[in-house]
């Protein structure tokens, strides 16, 4: 049985557990056992991805999909990656679920549609003919819905449903008229043909490649195709939340490497230009929503978005380099945007986990009435802080290491040839730059409000430390972050081969450098140690606190805090949340959102306290999404007074109709 | 004239004839569902059976690899929705609604349907198809009217001003074709014979056949409920009991369709007239996005999924006029999967009506909850009439689209247009309807299932796998087709 | 042997910034003292201070969390091992391959993130404040560093210090946007130092205090790690400025002992003559408006930015 | 043959449209009636011409059915209505006689430019029906439209059908138009009956067709 063979039947059998969830999910308490299962496919599947270390891709068709073609599956180099993201992230989900599914109300509406999902994306990974693509894709979009559905009393969660799907239907259409044009009118849906097939007309791939973007970056969450992403992400149950956004969106990016590095053919140097460019707006914008949200998983989706973003200007940069030829560079980029895919796929899913347990412990999302936690629940803010300094991309963690190699692929710019790119990649190395900033204020408030200081609420200060399944979960991930970001050289190289497969290059080999140390081109260019960092500052660290002992007192002493003076004991009196963001909002959110304060004094003599509120709107969605609800609203209510009309206003219709067609045949040569 | 060898063809008409006359005589509602029952499915067994032995063409019928794709898909769904519409009228005849009276007449009318029908779909005459399109009109107008109320005799008689005009400029259209033949055919029957208008199509005037062809598409376009002569649609839909809407939608919209799509055949044969494609898009296109548009506005259940016939009768109008093989393959698809998912929705629909008490889509809400047999089974049908996968309308939306786009860039954008504000209109009314705090029922009701998720399952199966020997069959339509 | 000998040059370089940090601070109270002619403490003051405060006992809020007393060292540890990674009296020092110019930024980012979560521990308003200042100072200080890293990598074609200030001294050439690039430097080390006239630190109680409003809370010996590692961050950005811009004197990679005396020495000079040019500046300027700094750091953002640009056309030209 | 038979079933449906014409201009109930049976009788004197030139009997069988059913069974029928229902006001009629009278002279020019030219290959005498056949329908589609009242709507459609029927006689040797005309006629009984039925049971307060629209629940 070959790795791919195996990686099929496992996606079957994730189908059939899916099935025998809808079957079991009425009895008893069947989770558990369900996500068990899940849980050992993953790992399968993440063997199968792993175990093959050749650079020949496997195939294997099957007698379904559109008759003439069949179903297509392979499995080369690069889907192995994806697929070993997707099934570490699945796996770790599962183990999070076995202990945080035992909450859940209604298991019925997550359990069958949880395996489908996975089974989902992973089709995504391994279909090779645009049909089969297109219908993992969707089934992906479709099982995740349900669960987004799962909790279907809230009205918020129903709206977010059905943006979810129809920005998803957005996106399948056009990566539908993608391949479309990339098949031609015969035909040709499968990957191989489409690779043989030459597009001719210079506009073609630019109109495929357009296309592709708008399909996949609407499923990744890139700006302005975003807004679905932090009202869905948030309103599944939070291990699949994490799924959502840790690994679902790392398949949309996988759809459009792809299409832009593989189908498409040769690149032509200005298709970078749309991928830089958006790929730095969404990182920015994505920051800066998350920085202002209370709601912790939509901060969490927010920050997601702003990674794609990461992701997608690396990707840019690689097609830049691509399309002139200069294979190191390329490959650098292109590794630093697979390598950012893989970390980010893990912490984020630490984060949403930490986020599921603080809201099963609390019941609450807002972190404005949090607050404290980290004396309840001390294990998940320990976990959640380790995710929360990996995503700010802080050493010697992961985050860390992804963002490092970007930067020096951003460094190699002016060696492109184009004065456009020249210019342009500077400009999105500030973005870059900038969002790293902002990455870690928002970080920094999110854990402050939610884990420190005093508890904002009765709930928050209840709380009890979420179970032993999910903390497994969680460390099992933090571990994985910290190997990362030490170890990050064994990473590269294995995603060498698909850099080598993809953009014709590959990064020297990282694994014969001594010390462990990253070198992504010349020693005497730039290179990083993680390990060395890590050691460096542990030493220092305990060195210092050793000699602080040696030096001073042990004496400690509790009492009140200081608070110059003043404390006052009551918790509304700390920061919160907004008014942490408050100078950020006014620094920079003008460019994100339009932001109205609003003071509510009452007249002197009232005895009603003064209010003072803010209304934020995002632009997003008042430039582009508000004319389009309107514009539909206002066709619909035009068009259905055609529903009231007599019978011979229908009449006249036919007339009409008759009498114009007539005219034309009348007319006709 | 081989006489015996069209034995099975004209048993077809034969046993929906004559159980319309026993049923006419019979009272009783369980035995004569059975009959119903019993006669749609030896209909449907009969029409199989011609899918292994066909017979010789005749003088006035015959079957060719085209009706043949159209009375299998009829008479199948005329067997599964008799099934439901025994459970359906049992519920409807304990609760009152439909006295019992009616039911001998309703009974009748419908085999006299699927009578009407098979004619319509097995004439090898344009005159004679006519004629059949129009008995089937008229019995399913009289199906409509059954609940007598002001509401339901309204529809009924929208449905039968505006066929009736329809019908009469497709005879029109129908005397042109003759007119065109005649010169070359001579006078006389030969001259309305569709084997013989097929074999010598390029002789014909051109002019006159493009004539014919605008009456035509009108009138045979009314039935097929392309937009603007759509109006009858929604409110024969709603009003009627719901098994006639399934047979509306899966059947009835299909034989005009296919009477469109002969006489296409006719003019692609012939170079020198106009080409029937633009107008097929240009009226297909219309009724997609109109049918988008009103989907919005929608507060009853059931005119919510006929305007969504349709919008997908205009999908699979685009793609006949489409043309190319992928195209008609497409399209064939398309109105088999739309037939069978459309009635599998109307038989979910009729059943929640039922246990809801109301068809107004505002008091109908958390189904999935309350009833999740049925509010599942909607679901799935819903989001596989809104083109979702793994169903089989995304394959055939799939092929429509993506071979628009590599041909005419243009076309395809309106198209996906449509089909994006149609979704949002299906999506929303489908999240309100199944999902939320569930609202009151008013009884409980024995619902037939099986014909729901039968389809369903067909549907979900087609649109993983297709059996080779239907898609060597579609492939051959879709050649024909041109 | 070579090895030994490396190392202890490298730990040489961790002890002469950790003892040199507390001096520099005392050497410039004392110049900003002898400026407004007042006598102003010892220069050895700050170690007297340190040295009291260790010997202090800790008070701490009651709700402290692990955090807050493992944050200082945390922070300390991250910002020495920051500060030894760039040269100050040699290049090429055994750890300097380990991190560029690139991760000194993050390291120092790290240890701030641990600051503004310290700052949040104990649910104070008043650490609410620092912490929320201060992320929104860096927000922007951040992005402007990596703009003049760009720079300066541009210009050099390296992110590794060594291979920079190596470059720096091969190549003397004035360059427009290497101008650029210094002021920006020295902005963002003004902000991220909180001196005059982005913050003062000699103040407390004052409604715009950022980095002291954060360590409010701290005490003893906590606080003594804290404030050395501040000192040592200021001793950092000194370094960095002499490194790059006045790379003279340093000793290169596998010099002898010699020429890293000489090294040293001239580093001690060149750290008086910025530590005078600092306090210079900080009587000469009075602290201004809080939301007035983000334009302060924006320009530091796009001088770095034209920087960038510059060299480009310069190329070109 | 010759001449004169072309001339005279000229002249028949000459008048057809003329009569068509009369009946767009007619806004008087009894006198729409009245007039409707003329162009009944008209039709079936065209059609018993065609059958005589044509020499085919079947199409006396059509003239029969013309004659009898459409001009004297539906007239009696529709005035038993009109004074069952007390209906014997004026008609409406949508933008006014002169207006519809204009488009109705421009429905005939249409059909002239669309038909004359379509059928340059056809016999003189084939040619002349169906254009005349064509305005015929268009006239009486015209009168669906722009009438408000049921009665003089299914006069249109019935005129309308009038048409059909020329056009299937005037195509030489069609087969089956007994046949459809049968079916057309049980069309228009069934409207008849409609009509009839649903003022007996007091569905609605008027046959005006507007009224029937109007019966539509919480729907509007």
């Amino acid at each position: 049985m070959t790795p791919l063979t195996a990686a099929l039947w496992s996606i079957g059998a994730l189908l059939g557990v899916g099935g025998l969830a809808a079957a079991l999910a009425r009895g008893g308490d069947a989770s558990r056992f369900i996500y068990c299962l899940c849980g050992v496919l993953c790992l399968i599947l993440f063997g199968a991805a792993v175990v093959p270390r050749t650079a020949v891709a496997l195939t294997a068709t099957l007698p379904l999909g559109l008759p003439w073609i069949g179903a297509h599956f392979r499995l080369d180099v690069l889907s192995a990656f994806f697929l070993a993201v997707v099934n570490l992230g699945g796996a770790i989900a599962s183990l999070y679920a076995i202990g945080y599914g035992a909450h859940e109300k209604h298991p019925s509406r997550i359990l069958p549609f949880f395996p489908a999902f996975l089974a989902g994306m992973n089709l995504v990974l391994l279909a090779d003919d645009a049909f089969s693509f297109l219908v993992a894709w969707e089934f992906m979009s479709l099982s995740s819905c349900a669960l987004v559905l799962a909790h279907h009393h809230d009205a918020e969660n129903r709206r977010a449903g059905f943006i979810y799907l129809i920005m998803a239907s957005f996106g399948t259409l056009a990566l539908l008229m993608a391949f479309g044009l990339l098949a031609g009118s015969v035909g040709g849906y499968s990957f191989s043909a489409i690779r043989e097939a030459t597009l001719g007309e210079y506009w073609k791939p630019g109109l495929a490649l357009a296309l592709t973007l708008l399909g996949a970056g609407s499923k990744a969450g890139l700006v302005p195709l975003h807004i679905w992403l932090p009202l869905a992400h948030p309103a599944a149950p939070s291990h699949v939340s994490a799924l959502m956004s840790g690994v679902m969106t790392k398949v949309a990016v996988y759809g459009f490497v792809r299409v832009a590095f593989d189908l498409l053919g040769p690149p032509a140097f200005w298709w970078s230009m749309p991928l830089l460019t958006i790929g730095a707006i969404t990182t920015v914008l994505g920051i800066l929503s998350a920085t202002i949200q209370s709601d912790l998983k939509k901060l969490l989706a927010y920050s997601t978005i702003e990674n794609v973003g990461i992701i997608f200007v690396a990707l840019g940069l690689a097609l830049a380099f691509k399309a002139n030829g200069m294979a190191l560079p390329a490959a650098l980029a292109f590794t630093a945007a697979l390598l950012h895919v893989f970390n980010h796929s893990l912490f984020k899913s630490l984060l949403f986990f930490g986020a599921g347990a603080v809201l099963n412990a609390t019941g609450e999302r807002d972190i404005e009435r949090l607050g404290g936690l980290i004396h309840s629940m001390p294990r998940t803010a320990f976990l959640f802080l380790g995710a929360c300094v990996a995503i700010s991309a802080l050493p010697p963690l992961n985050g860390f290491v992804s963002e490092w190699l970007i930067f020096q692929a951003v460094l190699l710019s002016p060696s492109l040839p184009q004065w456009s790119l020249k210019l342009l990649v500077p400009a999105a190395g500030v973005a870059l730059a900038l969002s790293a900033a902002l990455c870690a204020g928002c970080f920094v408030r999110a854990f402050g409000v939610a884990f420190l200081g005093r508890p904002r609420s009765i709930t928050a200060k209840n709380a009890r430390e979420t179970d032993l399944w999910s903390l497994a979960a969680m460390s099992g991930l933090l571990a994985l972050c910290l190997l990362a970001g030490l170890l990050p050289s064994y990473l590269i190289d294995t995603i060498s081969p698909a850099a080598r497969a993809f953009v014709g290059g590959h990064v020297p080999t990282q694994g014969d450098i001594p010390w462990m140390s990253i070198v992504p081109i010349a020693e005497s260019r730039s290179s990083y140690n993680g390990l060395l960092v890590f050691i460096f500052i542990l030493f220092s660290a305990f060195l210092s606190a050793w000699i602080v002992r040696l030096l001073g007192t042990h004496a400690l002493r509790r009492g009140p805090a200081w608070d110059c003076g003043y404390p006052d004991p009551s918790p509304v009196t700390q920061y919160t949340g907004s008014s942490f963001a408050e100078p950020i909002r006014r620094a920079l959110g003008h460019v994100a959102f339009v932001a109205r304060d609003h003071l509510d004094m009452p007249p002197p003599g009232d005895t009603r306290p003064a209010r003072f509120g803010v209304e934020i709107r995002d632009r997003v969605w008042d430039y582009v999404y508000s004319p389009i609800q309107m514009s539909v609203e206002f066709g619909a209510d035009q068009l259905n007074k055609t529903h009231f009309l007599t019978i011979q206003g229908y009449l006249t219709l036919v007339f009409i109709a008759l009498v114009s067609l007539l005219l034309v045949v009348a007319i006709w040569p | 004239m081989n006489v015996p060898a069209l034995a099975p063809v004209e048993a077809l008409l034969v046993i929906p004839a004559l159980s319309a006359l026993i049923l006419a005589f019979l009272s009783g509602y369980r035995l004569t569902s059975y009959i119903n029952v019993i006669s749609s499915g030896m209909t449907l067994v009969l029409a199989l059976g011609l899918l292994f032995d066909r017979p010789e063409p005749g003088s006035y019928l015959f079957v060719d690899d085209l009706n043949i794709v159209f009375i299998v898909l009829s008479t199948f769904i005329g067997f599964t929705t008799s099934v439901f519409s025994a459970s359906y009228i049992g519920h409807e005849i304990e609760t009152g609604k439909l006295k019992p009276a009616y039911v001998r007449f309703y009974h009748a009318m419908y085999q006299s349907m699927m009578f009407a029908m098979n004619l319509a779909l097995l004439a090898n005459n344009i005159g004679l198809m006519w004629v059949a399109i129009e008995v089937a009109t008229l019995t399913t107008v009289l199906m409509v009217g059954i609940y007598r109320t002001p509401e339901a005799l309204e529809a009924a008689w929208k449905y039968f001003i505006l066929g009736s005009v329809g019908i009469a400029l497709a005879l029109f259209g129908t005397i042109l074709v003759y007119m065109s033949a005649e010169p070359v055919l001579g006078e006389g029957y030969n001259a309305m014979v569709w084997t013989a208008l097929m074999l010598h199509g390029a002789e014909f005037s051109p002019r006159l056949l493009n004539v014919a062809f605008v009456f035509l598409m009108l009138g045979y376009g009314t039935k097929v409920g392309l937009v603007p002569m759509h109006a009858w649609l929604p409110d024969a839909h709603a009003e009627g009991p719901t098994p006639i809407s399934a047979v509306l939608s899966g059947l009835l919209l299909n034989v005009a369709l296919y009477a469109v799509l002969r006489f296409k055949m006719l003019l692609a044969a012939n170079a020198a007239a106009i080409a029937p494609g633009p107008l097929m898009i240009t009226l297909g296109l219309a009724s997609l996005i109109f049918a988008g548009f009103m989907l919005y506005r929608r507060d009853d259940i059931k005119r919510l999924f006929a305007y969504s016939s349709i919008e997908h009768m205009g999908i699979i109008t685009f793609a006949f006029g489409m043309g190319g093989p992928l195209a008609n393959f497409a399209g064939l698809l398309h109105m088999t999967m739309h037939s069978l998912t459309k009635s599998a929705i109307f038989f979910a629909v009729g059943h929640i009506a039922q246990v809801k008490g109301t068809q107004k889509i505002a008091d109908i809400r958390g189904l999935t909850e309350s009833h999740p047999v049925l509010g599942w089974g909607l679901v799935a049908g819903v989001m596989a009439i809104a083109g979702l996968p793994p169903f089989g309308v995304f394959m055939s939306e799939f092929l429509v689209v993506s071979s628009t786009f590599a041909r005419q860039p243009l076309l395809a954008i309106p198209l996906a247009f449509g089909l994006l504000v149609a979704f949002g209109a299906l999506l929303l009314r489908v999240i309100g309807l199944a999902f939320g705090e569930p609202s009151d029922s008013i009884g409980e009701v024995e619902a037939s299932v099986v014909p729901l998720f039968f389809h369903l399952a067909l549907v979900l199966m087609m649109g993983l796998w297709l059996e080779s020997h239907i898609v060597a069959w579609f492939q051959n339509v879709a050649g024909l087709l041109g | 042997m070579a090895m030994i000998f490396e190392f202890v040059v490298q730990g040489a370089q961790m002890i002469l910034v950790l003892a040199l940090a507390p001096l520099l601070i005392g050497f410039i109270r004392k110049v900003k003292a002898q400026l407004l002619r007042r006598r102003g403490p010892s220069i050895f003051q700050p170690y007297r201070d340190l040295l009291r405060l260790m010997r202090k006992e800790v008070v701490l809020a009651d709700n402290a969390s692990w955090l807050f007393r493992s944050a200082p060292y945390i922070i300390f540890g991250a910002t020495w091992v920051a500060a030894s990674l760039v040269p100050t009296f040699g290049t090429g020092l055994m750890f300097n391959w380990s991190a560029d110019l690139i991760a000194v930024t993050a390291l120092l980012g790290s240890a701030r993130f641990f600051l503004a979560l310290a700052g949040m521990d104990v649910g104070t308003s008043f650490g609410g404040i620092g912490s929320s200042r201060e992320t929104m100072f860096a927000s922007i200080a951040e992005p402007a560093m990596i703009m003049i890293v760009f720079v300066v990598a541009l210009i050099d074609g390296s992110t590794q210090l060594t291979e920079i200030a190596a470059h720096m001294l091969a190549h003397v050439e004035l360059r427009v946007s290497l101008g650029l690039a210094l002021i920006g430097l020295v902005i963002v080390a003004i902000a991220e130092n909180g001196r005059i006239p982005v913050d003062n630190p000699a103040t407390h109680l004052e409604l715009t205090m950022v980095h002291e409003a954060m360590v409010l809370e701290y005490s003893g010996r906590h606080l003594a790690v804290i404030e050395l590692a501040a000192a040592m961050k200021l001793l950092l950005y000194f370094s960095l400025v002499a490194c790059i811009f006045v790379p003279w004197g340093l000793a290169p990679h596998g010099a002898d002992f010699g020429a890293m005396t000489f090294g040293a020495a001239a580093y001690v000079i060149k750290l008086a003559v910025g530590g005078f040019l600092l306090a210079l500046f900080e009587i000469s300027t009075a602290k201004m408006r809080v939301f007035r700094v983000p334009d302060f750091l924006g320009a530091a953002l796009m001088l770095g930015l034209l920087g960038t640009l510059l060299l480009f056309v310069s190329r070109s030209l | 043959m010759g001449n004169l038979s072309f001339d005279v079933a000229h002249l028949f449906a000459g008048s057809l449209v003329l009569v068509s014409f009369m009946l767009l201009y007619q806004d008087r109930m009894s006198g729409l009636i009245n007039i409707f049976t003329a162009h009944a009788v008209i039709l079936s004197f065209s059609v018993g011409w065609q059958a005589y030139i044509q020499h085919s009997p079947h199409l006396f069988v059509t003239a029969a059915i013309a004659i009898i059913f459409k001009a004297v069974m539906i007239p009696v029928s529709l005035q038993r209505i009109m004074e069952r229902l007390r209906i014997h006001r004026d008609i409406e009629i949508i933008g006014g006689i002169g207006v519809t009278m204009l488009l109705g002279i421009c429905l005939v020019a249409l059909s002239l430019v669309v038909m004359l030219p379509a059928t340059a290959a056809a016999d003189p005498l084939a040619r002349e029906d169906l254009a005349f056949a064509l305005s015929v329908v268009l006239l009486g589609l015209l009168m669906m439209v722009t009438r408000r009242n049921a009665i003089s709507q299914v006069i249109g459609f019935m005129s309308l059908e009038n048409g059909l029927i020329l056009a299937a006689t005037g195509a030489k040797g069609m087969p089956l138009v007994v046949e459809i005309s049968v079916a057309f006629s049980v069309l228009i009984a069934f409207i008849v009956i409609g009509i009839f039925l649903f003022r007996i049971r007091e569905r609605f307060d008027t046959v005006d067709v507007q009224e029937l629209d109007r019966v539509r629940g919480g729907r509007r």
